[in-house]
C-alpha cells in the first residue's frame, strides 16, 4: 500500500467545497451494478436521446455485443461485453453446461489483440463454466479530475452536485482533458473539435430529475443518488453476493482513498477491472504535479546555470 | 527489453486515449523550447557584445515563439475561442501557466526582436518616439524575456507529463531536463547558423551542455523507466529518437572538433542540432502515443503495482 | 457597465477573489451554465403515451415544444414500467422525429423505374378507384353453390403496430366490401 | 425475454433479488441466460421433449399438486376406448387419413360424449392461456379439408348436447386422462431428453427439481415464453406441453404461476382482440364459413357452446353486427348476418401470397408489415409483391416491401426485371404514435390509451384516418349503386366525428368498440349484451373499457399509490380483470390455497369472492354451488370449476377436440431436421403445412439423397437493438449503430470446422438461397450432442435488409415455409443449413451457386414434403399395432 498525505491534489475531500461552493447540495454520483446489468444498451441510447449526442459509427466490432467499442467524444455510456469460459471456480452468477464433454476448444483467430479467444480460455478440460459479463461504463466524476485541472479555459468545471462537466460555450479545443483522464473518458469530437462527455445529465440535476441513463435503465444496475448514501448500499450489495458465494463481487472507485480519491460514478465488479477495460489502480497525475513542477523549476534553474556559464569569462 | 508481459485487457483496446493533436503539437514544443533558448543566447550576446549572436537569439526567439503559438492555435478544435486560455489562471494546468508564461515572455522578446529590425526600418520610424522607446526598451526587454525563457523552455515537459499517457507520466522527473537540453541544443544550432564563427563560442558550448543533458537524461528515461521505457525503445519512437540522438551528437562533435574554423562546419553543425532537436520531440511525442494506444503500459504497471504494493491509497 | 460585474465576469478576477482560488468550480462557471435547466421544463405540455415497439407496453411521456416533441422519456407512474425504458424505447424521440421518415407520397407507375412525387387527394382518389375496380373484377357470390359473397382480389397485410381503433375500423372497412385475406403479425 | 421484453425483465430481476430461482431453455446463451441462475442449451425444436419429460418426471415421482389436478383439470375424465396414442402408432395418433393428410378427431373424444351430435361442431382452440397467433393459437381451422373445416373462437369446445362426462375421481382408471397422460409420456425418460435435446441428465434434474420444489401450495412457478415456442410446426403442442405441466403443478389461475405469452408488437394482442385476421371477428368470433354458415341461427348454434360464457355468443354476434351495421342490422334481415363475407379454407397470409404468385390477388395493402423482409421465404414474399396490379404500402420509411421493384434481391440476380413488374405501388407515409390518439393493447390484456402530442408532418396520416376516408371514398363513389354487393358498404354505419384534419375521433371509435345500450348509453359490461338487437358492441370482451362512460383505458393511476395489481392503471379485458382463471387462486372450498399465494377468496360474510383482482368468476357464486340438470350457461358451471371459458370449467390436460394434429403434444422433429427422430418413426408433424412450388424447395431430411448437405441446425430471433423486420430500427441511427451489421453467431468448434474467421464473412446456404453474414465466434454457441449426432447451431438475427442505415442480407431468404396446421405459422426456430467462409455470390452467379446445391442433393419441388413416415404408405394408420 502507497500512502501518501491527502491535499489539494491527492485523498479524500469534498469535491464541491474544494471548489468554492461553500453551500452545496450532497455529492451526487452513480453505483452502477453490473451484476443485473442485461446489456440492453438503454443507458446508451436514452443519453444521446437526451444529451442530442450524434450517431457514432455504424462499424461492425464484433466484440461480442459491443460495437461502440469505447466512451468518447459521441459515446458517454459504453456497455462492455465480456464472454468467459474458466475453470477457476464455479461462476454462480449463470452457468452454461457443455452438451459435448471433455470439449477441446481449436484456437480460432478472433482478429482481436491480446485476449484470449473464447473456447481457448477453459483450457484441455473443455469448458465448464461459463459467463457473459456485462458492465455499463461512464465517466468516473473523479474526486480529483485530472481532466478538470489541466483544462486551461476553465471550460471543464466542478459542478455545485460535485460532478465534472465541460461547458461547451467555453471549451475552445485544446485536448488537453483527453490524455490526462486516467479512464480515457473523455474525447474531442470530429468536427466540431471541442471535448465532450458525460455530464451527470448537468441540466437534469438542476431541474431535480434523474440522468435519462439511469431513469432508463431497466434493471436498476445503474443506480443514481447521493454519493454517500450509494456507497453504502453498494457496501451492502458486494457483503449480499459474498453470502451468497459470488466472490468475485468487488468494488471498483468506491474508496475516497484511492487514486483519484474516489470515483463519482463507482461500479460493482465480478472480475478485474482491466477484463472491463479499466485501468486497475489508476492514480491521478496531478499528484505527482508538485514533483513536476519542482523538476520543472529545477531544469528551468539548469538551463539558467548552463547559458550563464556558456557565456562566462570567455569569449 | 522487459520480458513480454502476461495480462488482461478488453480486447487489447487503449485504456487512455491518446491525445487527439496533431503534428502541430510536437513541433509547437520544439518552438518554444527554441525560442526560449534563443532569446536567453540573444541576452547573452547583447551582454556579452556579441551583436550578430544577440540579433539571431531576438530576432529567432521572436520567430519561434510567434510560430509555436502559431501552431497550438492551429490546432485546438475551436481556434476563434484561442484566447479562452486567459479566462482562468490555472497552477493545475500546465497549458493554462504555459499560457500565462509566454503571454509574460513574448511582449519581452518581442519588443526586443523588434528593436533589432530598426535599422532596416523606414527612417520615419527609426526616427519617431517609438524608435526611440524601442531603442532604449531593448535590452531590459530581452532580459526580461530571458528571465522568462528557462519556464518557456520547461513548462512543456509538464504539460506531457500532467497527463494519463504512461510514457510521459512515468518520465515526468527526467522530461523537463531532455526537454531544457534540447532547447539549448536546438538555440545553440540557431546560434552556430546564424553567428559568426567569431562569436558563437558560447553557442558551441552550449550546445555541448544542451546535448550532455538531452542525450544522457533520455538514456536515462530508456533504461530506468522499467516497462514505459520499452515505448522510447521499441518501434516509430525508437527510430526517431536515434535519429535525434544521432544528429545532436553529430552536430556537437561538428560544433566542438570544426565549428571554430569553418563557417560552414557551424551552419552544419546547428542544422544537425535543430533537426536534432526536432527528431527528439517528435520521438518523445510519439513514444507517449504509442504507450496511450498499447493497454499493456496502463495495464500491467499498475497490475504489477497491485501485487506487490498493494493499492495506491491516501491516508484518510 | 459596472467595472466591477465587468471584472467579476472573468473567472481570474473570481479567483483572486473568491471562494475558487484553483479555478475548478465556482470561479470557472459560466454564465450560460449558471442558467441552465432542463428542456423539458420549457415544454408547452407534456402528453401521456405509450411506447410503439414491442408489447410489454411501457409508459412514456412525450414533451412537446412549439408543436414539436422535444424528448420522449419513461413515465414513472406506470405500474409496468416504472419509468424505464429499452434502447428501442429510448430511441423513440429518432424514431419519430428523425432523418429516417419520409413525409410526403412516393409512387411508382406499373412497370416504372422510379419514385415519382404524388399528393394526397390525388392518391387516396386512386386508390379508391383501384379498390371498386379490383373489388368488381374479382367479385365472387358463391363457391361451390355456397354464398361467399367476397372478394378474393384484395388482401391487407399488418395491424399489430396500430391502434386497437385502426384495426377496428380496417377489419369492418375490409369486412363490408367483401374482403376477407386480412392479416396480420398474429400470424407470424 | 432479456432480450426482447427489456422493461418486463426488470420483475424477472426483481423476483430473483427476493430469492427465485431464474432458468432459460434456450439453444443459445442470450443476455437472459447472463443473468439466469441456470441455463439449458437444447437443440433447437426440441422443447416437447424436454417439457415432456418434466411431465413424465412430475407424474412418475407424484410431484404433482394432487387436490388441484383432480379439482381443477380434466385428469379425472375418461377417454373413449377408440382412442389410440401414438406411443402406439409409431407416432401418429388414431385418426389419421392418408388420402387428405388430416385427423379425424372423432376417437379422441370423452367417453360418453356423444360423437356424431358433436363432430362438425365448433371446437376449442389451443386452450386459452395462449391469445394468439404468435403465442399460440388464436383458433384453429383444417385448410386441407374445406369440406370439414372448422373455426374455433377462444373458448372451449362444445361437448355435444347429452354430454354425460364419465370420470374416476381416484385417477386410476385405465382411461382416465391421468393414466393416459402417464403412458403417452412415459418414454420421456431423461435420458430420452438427453438423446432428443442434447441435455446431460444432471442437468435435466437440476431444472425438474427447481421446478418441482418452487410448485404446489406454498409456491408458485411461472414459464415466460414467446416465439421461441411458437414458431414451429408443432408451435401450438409446445404451448400444450407447457399448459399441461403447469396444471399438474397447480400453477394456472394463481399468482406467481402462469404460461407467460410475451407477445411481439405494441398492439399484437389488440390485433388479434379486434383482428385483422382472415379467421375471426373482433372478440374471437368466427368468420362465418359458406359451408356451415347459411345464416346467423346456424352460425350461433354450430360455434356457441350451451355451458360456459359461449352460450352468449348470439348476444356477441348480434351486438357486432349492430355496431357494423346499425339501424341496417334489423331481427328481420338477420341482422345483417348475410352482409359477413365467408371464408372456405385456409385465407392465411402464406396462402395468399402463394394466391398472388399465381396471379389470383391483384391488390394489396401494407400497413405496419415489411413481408419482404420479416416473413419466412422473403423471395416467396417479393415474387408475390411482384405479381400485383396494384400495392398499398403504409409506413414510416421506405421499406423493402415497398422498394422491391427497385433494389429487391432479385432485381440483382436477374430473377426479376423492373421494368417487367407490373405492380403499381402507393407509399404512404404514416403517422407516428406520438402524433395520433388511441389504445394499444400489451401483453398483458391491457389497453392504454396513447394521446396525440403533435399534428402528424406533411402527408402522414393515422391509418384511422386512411380507413376512415377511403371508407367515405368508396361510399361516395357508390353512391346510388342498386347492386346488392355494394349495399354492405352503404348501410355501413360510418359516421365519426372528425376534426379540421378529416381525422375521425379515436373515442368515438373506441366508444362504438365498448358498446351502447338501447338508450345509446355507453355499456360497462358484457353481461349487458343482448341478442335482440337493442346492444351495439364493436368488440364484446372490450365492452367495459368505456365503463360509467369514462375512457377506462386512459386511466393513469400512479402504480405506487394503487395494490401490486394495479387496477387503475388501463384497463384490461375482460371486465379488467389482471390474472385469468383466478378462481384457481383458492381452493375448491374457496380458500387461499396458503397464504403466501393468497389472490382471490370466497368471502363468507360479504357473500362474495374478495381479492387484489376482478375475480374471474361470478361474483356471488358459492364455492359449493353444484349445477342443476337442465343448467345451461355460465350456471352450468360448478362453484369450484375456475375454468369458465371451457364447457366443464375444467383445465384441459387432454384435448378431445379442437386441435388438428393430435389431443397430446408429442415430440416430432422440425420438418428441416439434420437428425431421425430419436422417438418416433414419425419424423415431422405429420399435420403440418407445407407450400409446394420452386419458390419453396425444402432441404432433405436424414434418409433423403443429399442428407449430409446441409448438416447444421440455424435458429434465427432477435436482438434487444434492433426491432423485427427493421423498419423501426434499421432507419434509426441509435439503434443501428449498436447492432450495425447482419452477422451470423457459430461456435468456435464449427468456426475450426468451416474454416470461419472472426470478423469477417460467412456465407449461409439452404435450398432456397444463400445469404451472407459477419462471423461472430462466441463461446455463447455449444455445440450438442443429440440423435447421434454432435450437432453445430448457428445463430442468425432476422433484423436486416437492404434498406436503412444499416444493411444486410435477412435471414428470412434462407427460410422454407412449413407451417402449424392448428394456426399457419411458420416455423423460424429450427431448420438446417450449410455455411462457408467468405462472402456469397453476387447476381447471376447466385442462383448457380444454389442451384448446384439442388443438384448435388437432388433437390425437387417434393423434397422434405412426405406427411407420414411410419411406415409403406400402404399400411393402415386405423386400429392399434400393440
Ligand atoms: N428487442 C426486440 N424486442 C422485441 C422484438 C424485436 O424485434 N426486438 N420483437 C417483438 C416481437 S414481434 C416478438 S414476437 C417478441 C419475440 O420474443 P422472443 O420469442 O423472445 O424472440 P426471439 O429472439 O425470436 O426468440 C427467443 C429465443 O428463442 C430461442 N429459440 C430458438 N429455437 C428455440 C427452441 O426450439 N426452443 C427454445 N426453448 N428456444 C428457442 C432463440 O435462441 C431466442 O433466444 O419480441 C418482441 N420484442
Ligand atoms: N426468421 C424469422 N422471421 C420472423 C420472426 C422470427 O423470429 N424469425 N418473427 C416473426 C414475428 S413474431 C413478427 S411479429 C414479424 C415481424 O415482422 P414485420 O411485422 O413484418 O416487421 P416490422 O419491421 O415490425 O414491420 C412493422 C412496420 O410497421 C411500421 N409501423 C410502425 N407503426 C406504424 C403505424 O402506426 N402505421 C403504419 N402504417 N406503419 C407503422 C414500421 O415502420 C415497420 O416497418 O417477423 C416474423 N418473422
Ligand atoms: S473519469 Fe476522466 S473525464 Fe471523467 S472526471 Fe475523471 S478524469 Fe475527468
Ligand atoms: S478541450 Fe476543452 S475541456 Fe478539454 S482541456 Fe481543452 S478547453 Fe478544457
Ligand atoms: S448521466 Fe447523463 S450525460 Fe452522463 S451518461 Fe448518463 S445520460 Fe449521459
Ligand atoms: S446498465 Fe442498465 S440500461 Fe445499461 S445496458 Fe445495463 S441494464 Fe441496460
Ligand atoms: S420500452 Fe422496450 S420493453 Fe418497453 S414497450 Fe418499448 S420496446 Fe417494449
Ligand atoms: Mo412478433
Amino acid at each position: 500500500m502507497t500512502q501518501t498525505t491527502a491535499n489539494h491534489l491527492f485523498g479524500p475531500l469534498d469535491p464541491a467545497a474544494e471548489a468554492g461552493y461553500p453551500d452545496h447540495p450532497p455529492r451526487l454520483g452513480f453505483f452502477t451494478d453490473t451484476t443485473v446489468c442485461i446489456g440492453c444498451k438503454a443507458c446508451e441510447v436514452a443519453c444521446k436521446e437526451w444529451n442530442n449526442v450524434p450517431e457514432d459509427g455504424i462499424d461492425f466490432l464484433g466484440l461480442s455485443y459491443d460495437n461502440t467499442g469505447s466512451l468518447g467524444a459521441s459515446t458517454w455510456r459504453h456497455v462492455a461485453f465480456i464472454e468467459q469460459a474458466s475453470i477457476e471456480q464455479p461462476k454462480p452468477l449463470g452457468a452454461q453446461e457443455p452438451g459435448v464433454t471433455g470439449r477441446h476448444a481449436p484456437v480460432v483467430d478472433l482478429g482481436m489483440p491480446s485476449t484470449a479467444p473464447p473456447g481457448t480460455t477453459a483450457g484441455a478440460d473443455g469448458r465448464t463454466e461459463f459467463r457473459w459479463l456485462m458492465s455499463s461504463d461512464v465517466c468516473k466524476h473523479c474526486t480529483h479530475a485530472a481532466c478538470l485541472d489541466v483544462c486551461p479555459t476553465g471550460a471543464l468545471f466542478r459542478t455545485e452536485f460535485g460532478t465534472v462537466v465541460v461547458q461547451q460555450d467555453v471549451c475552445n479545443g485544446c485536448g488537453y482533458c483527453v490524455p490526462a483522464c486516467p479512464y480515457g473518458v473523455i474525447d474531442q469530437r470530429k468536427g466540431d473539435g471541442r471535448a465532450w462527455k458525460c455530464t451527470l445529465c448537468y441540466d437534469r440535476l438542476q431541474g431535480g430529475l434523474t440522468p435519462a441513463c439511469a431513469k432508463a435503465c431497466p434493471t436498476e444496475s445503474i443506480q443514481f443518488g447521493v454519493l454517500d448514501e450509494l456507497r453504502e448500499r453498494a457496501a451492502a450489495r458486494v457483503e449480499q453476493l459474498h453470502a451468497a458465494g459470488i466472490s468475485d463481487a468487488r468494488l471498483y472507485g468506491a474508496d475516497p482513498t484511492d487514486g483519484v480519491g474516489g470515483a463519482g460514478a463507482f461500479f460493482l465488479l465480478l472480475d478485474e477491472p482491466e477484463v472491463y477495460g479499466l485501468p486497475p489502480d489508476p492514480v491521478v497525475t496531478t499528484r505527482d504535479l508538485p514533483s513536476m513542477w519542482l523538476h520543472a523549476g529545477a531544469a528551468a534553474l539548469t538551463l539558467l546555470a548552463g547559458v550563464v556559464s556558456t557565456f562566462w569569462g570567455r569569449r | 527489453m522487459v520480458p513480454e508481459a502476461e495480462f488482461t485487457s478488453y480486447y487489447g483496446r487503449p485504456v487512455v486515449k491518446a491525445p487527439r493533436w496533431s503534428w502541430d503539437i510536437p513541433a509547437y514544443l520544439f518552438l518554444g523550447g527554441l525560442s526560449g533558448g534563443s532569446a536567453m543566447l540573444g541576452a547573452g550576446g547583447d551582454l556579452s557584445g556579441r551583436p550578430a549572436l544577440r540579433r539571431a537569439g531576438r530576432l529567432g526567439g521572436l520567430a519561434a515563439i510567434t510560430a509555436s503559438v502559431g501552431l497550438l492555435v492551429h490546432d485546438v478544435g475551436r481556434p476563434e475561442r484561442f484566447l479562452n486560455m486567459l479566462r482562468v489562471a490555472k497552477p493545475t494546468s500546465p497549458m493554462s501557466m504555459g499560457t500565462w508564461i509566454i503571454s509574460a515572455y513574448a511582449p519581452g522578446i518581442g519588443v526586443a526582436a523588434v528593436s533589432e529590425l530598426l535599422p532596416v526600418l523606414p527612417r520615419a520610424i527609426r526616427d519617431s518616439p517609438l524608435g526611440a522607446v524601442l531603442r532604449v526598451s531593448a535590452r531590459p526587454a530581452g532580459l526580461a524575456a530571458a528571465a522568462i525563457a528557462p519556464a518557456v523552455a520547461s513548462y512543456t515537459a509538464v504539460l506531457l507529463a500532467d497527463t494519463a499517457v504512461p510514457a510521459w507520466h512515468e518520465a515526468h522527473r527526467e522530461l523537463p531536463f531532455v526537454f531544457i537540453g534540447s532547447s539549448a541544443a536546438s538555440a545553440a544550432g540557431l546560434g552556430l547558423v546564424f553567428a559568426p564563427v567569431g562569436e558563437a563560442g558560447p553557442a558551441r558550448r552550449l550546445a555541448t551542455f544542451g546535448a550532455i543533458m538531452e542525450l544522457g537524461t533520455s538514456r536515462r528515461i530508456e533504461n530506468q523507466l522499467g516497462l514505459a521505457g520499452e515505448a522510447f525503445t521499441t518501434g516509430k519512437p525508437a527510430r526517431l529518437l536515434a535519429t535525434a540522438s544521432n544528429l545532436t551528437a553529430g552536430g556537437v562533435l561538428l560544433a566542438t572538433l570544426l565549428a571554430r574554423r569553418s563557417r560552414l562546419a557551424a551552419v552544419v553543425a546547428g542544422v544537425a542540432l535543430l533537426a536534432g532537436g526536432v527528431f527528439e520531440r517528435f520521438g518523445l511525442y510519439h513514444a507517449g502515443i504509442e504507450s496511450a494506444n498499447d493497454p499493456k503500459y496502463t495495464v500491467v504497471p499498475q497490475r504489477r503495482r497491485l501485487e506487490q504494493e498493494g493499492p495506491v491509497r491516501a491516508d484518510s | 457597465m459596472d467595472p466591477r460585474t465587468w471584472l467579476d465576469s472573468w473567472p481570474v478576477f473570481r479567483q483572486l477573489t473568491g471562494t475558487d482560488p484553483l479555478g475548478r468550480g465556482s470561479a470557472a462557471m459560466s454564465k450560460r451554465s449558471a442558467e441552465l435547466a432542463p428542456r423539458t421544463v420549457t415544454a408547452d405540455r407534456v402528453v401521456a403515451s405509450v411506447c410503439p415497439f414491442c408489447a410489454v407496453g411501457c409508459g412514456q411521456r412525450v414533451y412537446v415544444k412549439d408543436d414539436q416533441v422535444i424528448q420522449i422519456e419513461g413515465d414513472p407512474d406506470s405500474p409496468v414500467s416504472r419509468g424505464r425504458l429499452c434502447p428501442k424505447g429510448s430511441a423513440s424521440k429518432q424514431l419519430v422525429t428523425g432523418p429516417g421518415r419520409e413525409h410526403t407520397i412516393s409512387y411508382r407507375r406499373p412497370y416504372g423505374t422510379e419514385w415519382e412525387e404524388l399528393d394526397l387527394d390525388t392518391a387516396m382518389d386512386m386508390i379508391a378507384d383501384r379498390v371498386i375496380k379490383t373489388r368488381n373484377e374479382t367479385w365472387q357470390w358463391a363457391e361451390d353453390g355456397k354464398r361467399t359473397r367476397r372478394t378474393m382480389g384484395i388482401a391487407s397485410l399488418g395491424g399489430a403496430t396500430l391502434d386497437n381503433e385502426e384495426n377496428y375500423l380496417m377489419k369492418k372497412l375490409y369486412t363490408a366490401m367483401g374482403a376477407i385475406q386480412v392479416e396480420n403479425q398474429a400470424r407470424i | 425475454m432479456a432480450e426482447c421484453h427489456p422493461v418486463g425483465f426488470q420483475w424477472v430481476m426483481e423476483a430473483k433479488a427476493r430469492g427465485a430461482k431464474i432458468i432459460h431453455v434456450d439453444p443459445r446463451f442470450t443476455r437472459t441466460s447472463a443473468v439466469s441462475d441456470l441455463h439449458v442449451p437444447l437443440r433447437a425444436g426440441s422443447d416437447i421433449a424436454f417439457v415432456g419429460g418434466l411431465i413424465n418426471y412430475v407424474l412418475s415421482a407424484g410431484k404433482e399438486f394432487r387436490e388441484y389436478v383432480t379439482a381443477y383439470t380434466n385428469a379425472s375424465t375418461i377417454v373413449g376406448a377408440d382412442y389410440v396414442d401414438s406411443e402406439d402408432l409409431g407416432g401418429l395418433f388414431s385418426g389419421w387419413d392418408d388420402e387428405t393428410h388430416v385427423y379425424d378427431p372423432s376417437s379422441w373424444a370423452y367417453e360418453g360424449v356423444n360423437v356424431g351430435a358433436s363432430a362438425g361442431k365448433r371446437e376449442e382452440g389451443a386452450g386459452a392461456e395462449s391469445a394468439g397467433g404468435e403465442s399460440g393459437a388464436q383458433g384453429a381451422e383444417r385448410s386441407k379439408d374445406a369440406e370439414q373445416s372448422h373455426q374455433f373462437g377462444s373458448g372451449g369446445a362444445s361437448l355435444g348436447e347429452g354430454a354425460k362426462i364419465q370420470t374416476d375421481p381416484t385417477l386410476t382408471h385405465p382411461r382416465c386422462v391421468f393414466q393416459v397422460l402417464k403412458r403417452h409420456f412415459a418414454r420421456y425418460t431423461p435420458e430420452m431428453v438427453q438423446e432428443v435435446c442434447g441435455v446431460p441428465p444432471e442437468l435435466f434434474g437440476q431444472v425438474a427439481e427447481a421446478l418441482t420444489d418452487n410448485s404446489g401450495r406454498e409456491r408458485t412457478s411461472a414459464f415466460c415464453y414467446a416465439v421461441g415456442w411458437t414458431h414451429h410446426s408443432t408451435g401450438v403442442q409446445y404451448i400444450r406441453t407447457a399448459a399441461i405441466l403447469q396444471l399438474l403443478l397447480g400453477n394456472i389461475g394463481r399468482p406467481g404461476g402462469g404460461i407467460m405469452a410475451l407477445r411481439g408488437h405494441a398492439s399484437i394482442q389488440g390485433s388479434t382482440d379486434i383482428p385483422t385476421l382472415y379467421n375471426i371477428l373482433p372478440g374471437y368470433l368466427p368468420m362465418p364459413h359458406a359451408h356451415q354458415h347459411e345464416s346467423l341461427d346456424s352460425y350461433v348454434e354450430r360455434n356457441g357452446s350451451a355451458t360456459g360464457y359461449w352460450a352468449y355468443m348470439r348476444a356477441y354476434a348480434v351486438s357486432l353486427l349492430k355496431a357494423y351495421w346499425g339501424d341496417a342490422a334489423t331481427a328481420e334481415n338477420d341482422f345483417c348476418f348475410d352482409y359477413l363475407p365467408r371464408v372456405t379454407g385456409d385465407h392465411s397470409t402464406y396462402a395468399t401470397v402463394r394466391d398472388q404468385i399465381e396471379g389470383k390477388v391483384p391488390g394489396y395493402f401494407i400497413l405496419g408489415q415489411n413481408p419482404a423482409v420479416g416473413s419466412a421465404n422473403a423471395k416467396m414474399q417479393r415474387l408475390g409483391l411482384a405479381n400485383l396490379d396494384w400495392l398499398v404500402v403504409r409506413d414510416f420509411v421506405v421499406i423493402e416491401s415497398a422498394s422491391f421493384w427497385l433494389n429487391g434481391p432479385e432485381i440483382e440476380t436477374g430473377e426479376l426485371e423492373t421494368t417487367k413488374i407490373p405492380t403499381e405501388v402507393f407509399f404512404m407515409p404514416a403517422a407516428a404514435h406520438t402524433e395520433k390518439d388511441g389504445t394499444f393493447t400489451q401483453t398483458q390484456r391491457m389497453l392504454q390509451w396513447h394521446h396525440q402530442a403533435v399534428e402528424p408532418p406533411g402527408d402522414c396520416r393515422s391509418e384511422l384516418w386512411f380507413y376512415y376516408q377511403l371508407g367515405r371514398k368508396l361510399r361516395e363513389k357508390l353512391a346510388g349503386s342498386t347492386d346488392e354487393r355494394d349495399r354492405p358498404l352503404l348501410d355501413l354505419a360510418w359516421d365519426y366525428p372528425t376534426d379540421d384534419h378529416g381525422d375521425p375521433d379515436a373515442e368515438a371509435v373506441l366508444q362504438e368498440i365498448n358498446g351502447r345500450g338501447p338508450g345509446g348509453d355507453l355499456l360497462s359490461a358484457y353481461t349487458q349484451l343482448t341478442g335482440d338487437g337493442s346492444t351495439s358492441c364493436g368488440c364484446w370482451i372490450y365492452c367495459g373499457v368505456y365503463a360509467d362512460g369514462v375512457n377506462q383505458a386512459a386511466r393513469r393511476t400512479p402504480g405506487r399509490e394503487q395494490n401490486y395489481v394495479a387496477p387503475e392503471w388501463g384497463w384490461a379485458w375482460p371486465a379488467n380483470r389482471r390474472i385469468l382463471y383466478n378462481r384457481a387462486s383458492a381452493d375448491p372450498e374457496g380458500r387461499p390455497w396458503s397464504e403466501r399465494k393468497a389472490y382471490v377468496q370466497w368471502d363468507e360474510a360479504q357473500g362474495r369472492w374478495v381479492g387484489p383482482d376482478v375475480p374471474d368468476f361470478e361474483p356471488t357464486k358459492r364455492p359449493d354451488y353444484v349445477p342443476p340438470e337442465d343448467a345451461t350457461a355460465e350456471h352450468a358451471i360448478g362453484g369450484s370449476d375456475p375454468f369458465i371459458m371451457q364447457a366443464d370449467g375444467k383445465g384441459w390436460l387432454f384435448v378431445p377436440s379442437g386441435l388438428v394434429d393430435g389431443p397430446l403434444p408429442t415430440h416430432y422433429e422440425p420438418h428441416e431436421s439434420p437428425v431421425s427422430n430419436p422417438m418416433y418413426a414419425q419424423q415431422s408433424n405429420p399435420a403440418r403445412e407445407n407450400y409446394g412450388g420452386a419458390y419453396n424447395m425444402l432441404n432433405p431430411v436424414p434418409g433423403d439423397p443429399g442428407e449430409d448437405l446441409f448438416p447444421y441446425v440455424y435458429t434465427t430471433y432477435r436482438l434487444t437493438e434492433h426491432h423485427t423486420a427493421g423498419g423501426m430500427s434499421r432507419f434509426v441511427p441509435y439503434l443501428s449503430e449498436l447492432q450495425p451489421a447482419f452477422f451470423c453467431e457459430v461456435s468456435p468448434e464449427l468456426a475450426a470446422e468451416r474454416g470461419l474467421e472472426a470478423g469477417g464473412w460467412a456465407t449461409i446456404i439452404t435450398a432456397r438461397t444463400a445469404i451472407e453474414a459477419r462471423v461472430l465466434v462466441t463461446d455463447r454457441m455449444v455445440p450438442l450432442r443429440a440423435g447421434g449426432k454432435v450437432i453445430h447451431q448457428i445463430g442468425l438475427p432476422y433484423h436486416w435488409g437492404p434498406n436503412g442505415i444499416s444493411t444486410g442480407d435477412a435471414a428470412n431468404e434462407l427460410l422454407s415455409v412449413a407451417l402449424d396446421p392448428n394456426v399457419h405459422i411458420q416455423d423460424t426456430k429450427a431448420l438446417t443449413c450449410d455455411i462457408q467462409p467468405g462472402r456469397r455470390p453476387r447476381g447471376p452467379a447466385l442462383l448457380r451457386y444454389v442451384e448446384n446445391y439442388r443438384w448435388r442433393g437432388g433437390i425437387t419441388a417434393e423434397t422434405g414434403k412426405q406427411a407420414r413416415t411410419t411406415g409403406p404408405a400402404s399400411a393402415s394408420t386405423q386400429g392399434s399395432t400393440s
